[in-house]
């Protein structure tokens, strides 16, 4: 076990596949010399050399179709956007190619590869840099969609992601890239893709979340606990795609209050899938209304301070609803 | 003299006479094929027609260039030709017509003529035009880096060249010297938009400049010539010379799909003139001129084409439909 | 009045507008010579000649640019995308700057512009020409998106999407282009934006639904009414953004039962948002479970009529459950 | 006899000795207010700064060419100097860097440095790169709409140029004839990729033959050059030929953003040999040489326009915050 940050996990957990396989290359802008604008595959040039380590022209629709290509003929591309912000001019890319290669060959083409993308705000990012896609990806069948928050998860699920025999859309927050820290094992570990994790247990409300919102949620859990003794359960979505419901539908049923909290526009977002089912699968299990929290229907967070903190749901507004649900 | 001159063009090529019957063959087997389909269509058992008819010479020509089993081709909707060289059946195709649970491109899910085979390395598209150029950048990425010696070729429209997406695949084809062909079959419509309309240029192949990389431009109604053009950007390719664009100029006799109505958009006259050229026509007086067959025998493989592919139809056609419980298979990875 | 199918509402309108104003043009692949591949501009070309009628190249993404150049110099653009399937390679275009061009420019620059695609299945598409986009769109704040079912509403809410200041993702239902016929009146007439429409009144459960579904609604209710005496009350959502909930709300505090039928693959789509807010709003108002019927997770209907049918909802279908959950 | 040659060259553009100037002052405050802007970042005063330093020369001499009030500018986010030509101020350009409710061109919604004025007719871009070509086309084609007789200007890097956007929006403005010119400020990279991994040729101006409309090469460091090629393709804009691509050879002297570590990717000799080509240096000379100013004068302009932007910069620094509630607003049109 080391103790590392998200993007040394990263790093590190992607080092060692491209170690291990040869097939394993990345692409993207700026991922050679520059090793990424967030150092992702800093060193990589130097030890992987230009064959696997491709510099890309400024071109995402490319750079998710010759994953596509790459991965037709016996490659696992790991394809970097540069930020989630810019990759929809792949949208066309991702939704009518990579989720349908495996649906519309019946089964005789799969791809096997990664697009990883840096999402989230809070990074002084404002319009194009701080954006929230989960939920565009989230409604393409075919496509794996993963928002890991933890050093560990992060690592794990890179892994599983290479692994993966169809292609998974990999969202790191950025927010979390050098603030969050936690044990990482030395040893190559998997956390399969598909599964949610009660990251706290507790009994008297549900709390949903992921990316920087679940640790913002995790933080108003433990003061819930600590000023009123009251406990909140925090369930890591980790896989937008497919939606671990059992796992929260549990939670649920368990504690009999439900809130979701997202960073994203809250119309139309991942939210709203999680209290839908919610809604259909418990409802006379529920004692409270269902509460979802998520950012403003405004097209992203300004550049301006002010701006930004009106926009991001933050932990004491949190822990304002939490509190509220708690006692209704 | 003219009979030399030609000799030497197919003898140059390294083609046989035996090559030459086998090519015209296979451009008759498309058309034959199209007109079975419409029919089929008019009898109501085809919903949906995509017509070859016009550009079996680009096709053939270029498509006979490649290697089944060691090269990978993209083709597009249009290329009925070019996936019978690569390997696909009469019966293969009308299983594709006929959105049975045997068409080897999708089972029946996608629109008849969007090919895709894993066994024949024709790689599966889909309808959104032009999204298979990086496809072909991509793959000719793979086959350098695992140091193979195929040769990726993509076939596409003058259409598909307004897209970004062309843009990009054949820029990034070019930076890394991809052992890609793109082959663009210029009709000079997209559906019902002429040319003129899609570019200030005369000739698509004008661009390859722009990406380091020769533009070829050939008249798509002469497969000796397409051939030929063809082979030797095969050839640069295999030496690691890098990708070709090359541009053959031809015509579209039939409607844009059976849904079409190109009446609209193009004279009867237009498309009179545009038949004079007729690729099969034009093939037919080579080989007769080359005394590698005659007038009856053009009939006699005509007929004999018709009744296979009439056999083969009636096989498609009795093939069993898709099981509706199949909808939810293939979406990834099944245990 | 006369009455007219929705291709014939939707090209009388269009006409009119821009008879009226020459400001409004039209663009998009085929819409010239060909009169657009569903006839919806026939006769334009001739009538307003080349410069107002445009043949574009193939390229989506260029033809929402430059209909956002249009509209910021002057002009009122109503670009036509040849099938939503194809409006992908315009994401960018319409997430990223249509959408935000008034947010981010502080209020300085507006689009008053229209998109128009044809939408939806049950033509024999496929996996390429059946596509429901509504889902994606909606997310997006700045856009609006309107999804008429009636030739009332399509011409009605096409003159109100001319009109609009802002951008206007304008949706078709293909299936519905020939099939729904209705009055529709000879004078220009408008119908908002933003309004939900009661289309029948009931007492004993709520259907929401949009497009094709609609008009399934509108018979399996009426069949309810006679076999078993049970009055569904429908509602058109007819605008996806933004979403009129009043009326929905309003409708299920009367009936208190719910359901939402849409023909997108049923996760993350539409029905997710509008069943959460209704579980958020009127929880203890419900006498059953809120019940959402969406196409299967699955790319897209297949070519073959047997793939195709499994996957779209049908009258029969809906007709079961809205019975099961009238009764419950 | 040098110093004939390039008399010629200035008065034949129809510039006067003050006109030189006036290019040479917005050139040094451009220059001035990244060294400003670097300044402040470095206090942490300005969270973001995207430098200008190294293409003031190709875009104060382009921009030039257009007219105020008549002309329509789309600037990218690196063009500091075609903004203050446009009609910006520095003051303006520091309402954006502090994000203060006042800045012309989102009141502190976007980054610093993404442009857009209504009243300067500076059209709003965002970050997505290559997203503003089809928009400058669309502006293009409304403007001859309506018979109108401005230009369109569109500046973007290279980089810029391996968009999809990029290709379709060219296209378009060729098949329409528009009155557009497109501005590549070639700088040699995107990032930290170098020239040679975004394309396989040596001119972005190439790709222009593609489009049908003329490419030109220009010297980026040389104001002049620049204007000259630039008022010449305006001219051909006006006169309905339609467009151009002009491409301006340049370097970028500082990180890509004040968030960049240039030295990862090029090495510090490679930059202090593009300053021997600093475009300032190169103009001053002129100046010099047409004895229009010698040194003592050029300190003074210096000296003059620090302050005058420490002022202005003053001024910036103290208007006021936007206010949170606004975060809602301007999403559409209100009431
Ligand atoms: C992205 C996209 N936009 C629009 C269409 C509709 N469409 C199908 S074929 C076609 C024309 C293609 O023309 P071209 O590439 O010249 O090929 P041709 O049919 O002439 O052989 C169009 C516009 C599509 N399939 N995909
Ligand atoms: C669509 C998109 N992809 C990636 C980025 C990140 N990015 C910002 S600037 C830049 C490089 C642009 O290079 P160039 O066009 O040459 O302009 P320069 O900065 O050199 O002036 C990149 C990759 C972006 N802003 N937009
Ligand atoms: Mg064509
Ligand atoms: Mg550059």
């Amino acid at each position: 076990m080391t103790e590392k940050n998200v993007v040394t996990a990263i790093h590190d957990a992607l080092h060692d596949e491209m170690k291990a396989d040869e097939r394993v290359i990345v692409l993207g802008e700026d991922v050679g010399a520059r090793g990424g604008v967030f150092r992702i595959t800093q060193g990589f040039l130097e030890e992987f050399g230009e064959e696997r380590v491709i510099d890309t022209p400024l071109a995402e629709s490319a750079i998710v179709g010759v994953a596509i290509g790459m991965a037709l003929h016996g490659l696992v591309p790991v394809a970097e956007i540069e930020f989630a912000d810019f990759i929809h001019p792949a949208f066309d890319q991702l939704v009518s190619e990579a989720a349908r290669m495996r649906y519309r060959s019946n089964g005789d083409y799969h791809l096997p590869m990664v697009v990883r993308a840096p999402w989230g705000g809070g990074v002084h990012g404002a319009l194009y840099h701080s954006q929230s896609i989960e939920a565009f990806y989230g409604h393409v069948p075919g496509l794996k969609v993963v928002v890991p928050s933890t050093p560990y998860d992060a690592a794990g699920m890179l892994r599983s992601a290479i692994h993966d025999p169809d292609p998974v859309l990999f969202l790191e927050h950025k927010k979390t890239y050098r603030l969050v820290k936690g044990e990482v094992p030395d040893e190559p570990f998997t956390v399969p893709i598909g599964t949610a994790e009660v990251k706290r247990e507790g009994e008297d409300l549900t709390v949903v979340a992921y990316g920087l919102m679940l640790h913002l949620c995790l933080e108003a859990a433990e003061r819930l606990q600590q000023e009123h003794g009251l406990s909140a359960e925090v369930v890591d979505v980790r896989t937008i795609q497919p939606l671990d419901m059992d796992t929260i539908l549990a939670s649920v049923r368990k504690t009999a209050k439900a809130m979701v909290v997202y960073e994203d526009n809250r119309t139309y977002g991942a939210g709203a899938e999680i209290v839908a089912t919610i809604a259909e699968e418990c409802l006379f299990d529920l004692d409270a209304p269902l509460v979802r929290i998520g950012g403003p229907d405004v097209p992203a967070m300004g550049f301006a301070a002010t701006l930004e903190h009106a926009f991001m749901p933050d932990a004491e507004r949190i822990y304002g609803r939490m509190l509220e649900l708690a006692r209704y | 003299m003219a009979t030399r001159l030609s000799d030497t063009s197919h003898e140059a090529l390294g083609l046989s006479g035996d090559d030459l019957l086998s090519m015209y063959r296979t451009m008759v087997t498309a058309r034959l094929c199209d007109e079975a389909a419409f029919r089929l269509n008019r009898q109501g058992k085809a919903p949906f027609v995509v017509p070859v008819s016009g550009h079996e010479g680009c096709q053939v020509g270029t498509a006979w260039a490649l290697e089944r089993g060691r090269d990978i081709w993209l083709p597009y909707y249009r290329d009925v030709a070019v996936v019978l060289v690569a390997g696909m059946t009469p019966k293969d195709i009308f299983l594709g017509l006929f959105a049975k649970a045997d068409d080897p491109s999708s089972g029946g899910r996608q629109m008849p003529s969007h090919w895709g085979s894993r066994r024949l390395s024709i790689i599966s598209h889909s309808s959104p035009i032009g999204t298979q150029l990086p496809h072909a950048a991509g793959i000719g990425y793979a086959v350098k880096y695992r140091k193979e010696d195929a040769v990726v070729a993509c076939w596409f429209g003058e259409g598909a060249t307004s897209e970004g997406d062309w843009h990009e695949g054949l820029n990034f084809a070019g930076i890394h010297r991809l052992p890609v062909v793109f082959v663009c079959e210029n009709n000079h419509y997209a559906i019902s938009v002429a040319q003129t309309k899609q570019m200030a240029v005369e000739n698509v192949a004008d661009r390859a400049a722009g990406y380091g990389f020769p533009g070829v431009i050939m008249d798509g109604n002469d497969v000796l010539a397409c051939c030929r053009v063809m082979k030797e950007a095969v050839e640069r390719a295999r030496a690691g010379e890098g990708p070709t664009l090359i541009e053959a100029k031809t015509y579209r006799f039939q409607p844009h799909t059976s849904d079409d109505d190109d009446r609209t958009y193009r004279t009867r006259e237009e498309v009179e003139r545009a038949r004079h050229n007729d690729p099969l026509i034009r093939f037919a007086g080579y080989l007769k001129e080359h005394g590698l067959i005659d007038d009856p025998g053009l009939q006699a493989v005509q007929a004999e084409l018709k009744d296979e592919i009439d056999r083969q139809i009636d096989e498609a056609w009795n093939a069993p439909d898709p099981d509706p419980s199949t909808l939810t298979r293939h979406l990834f990875a099944e245990p």
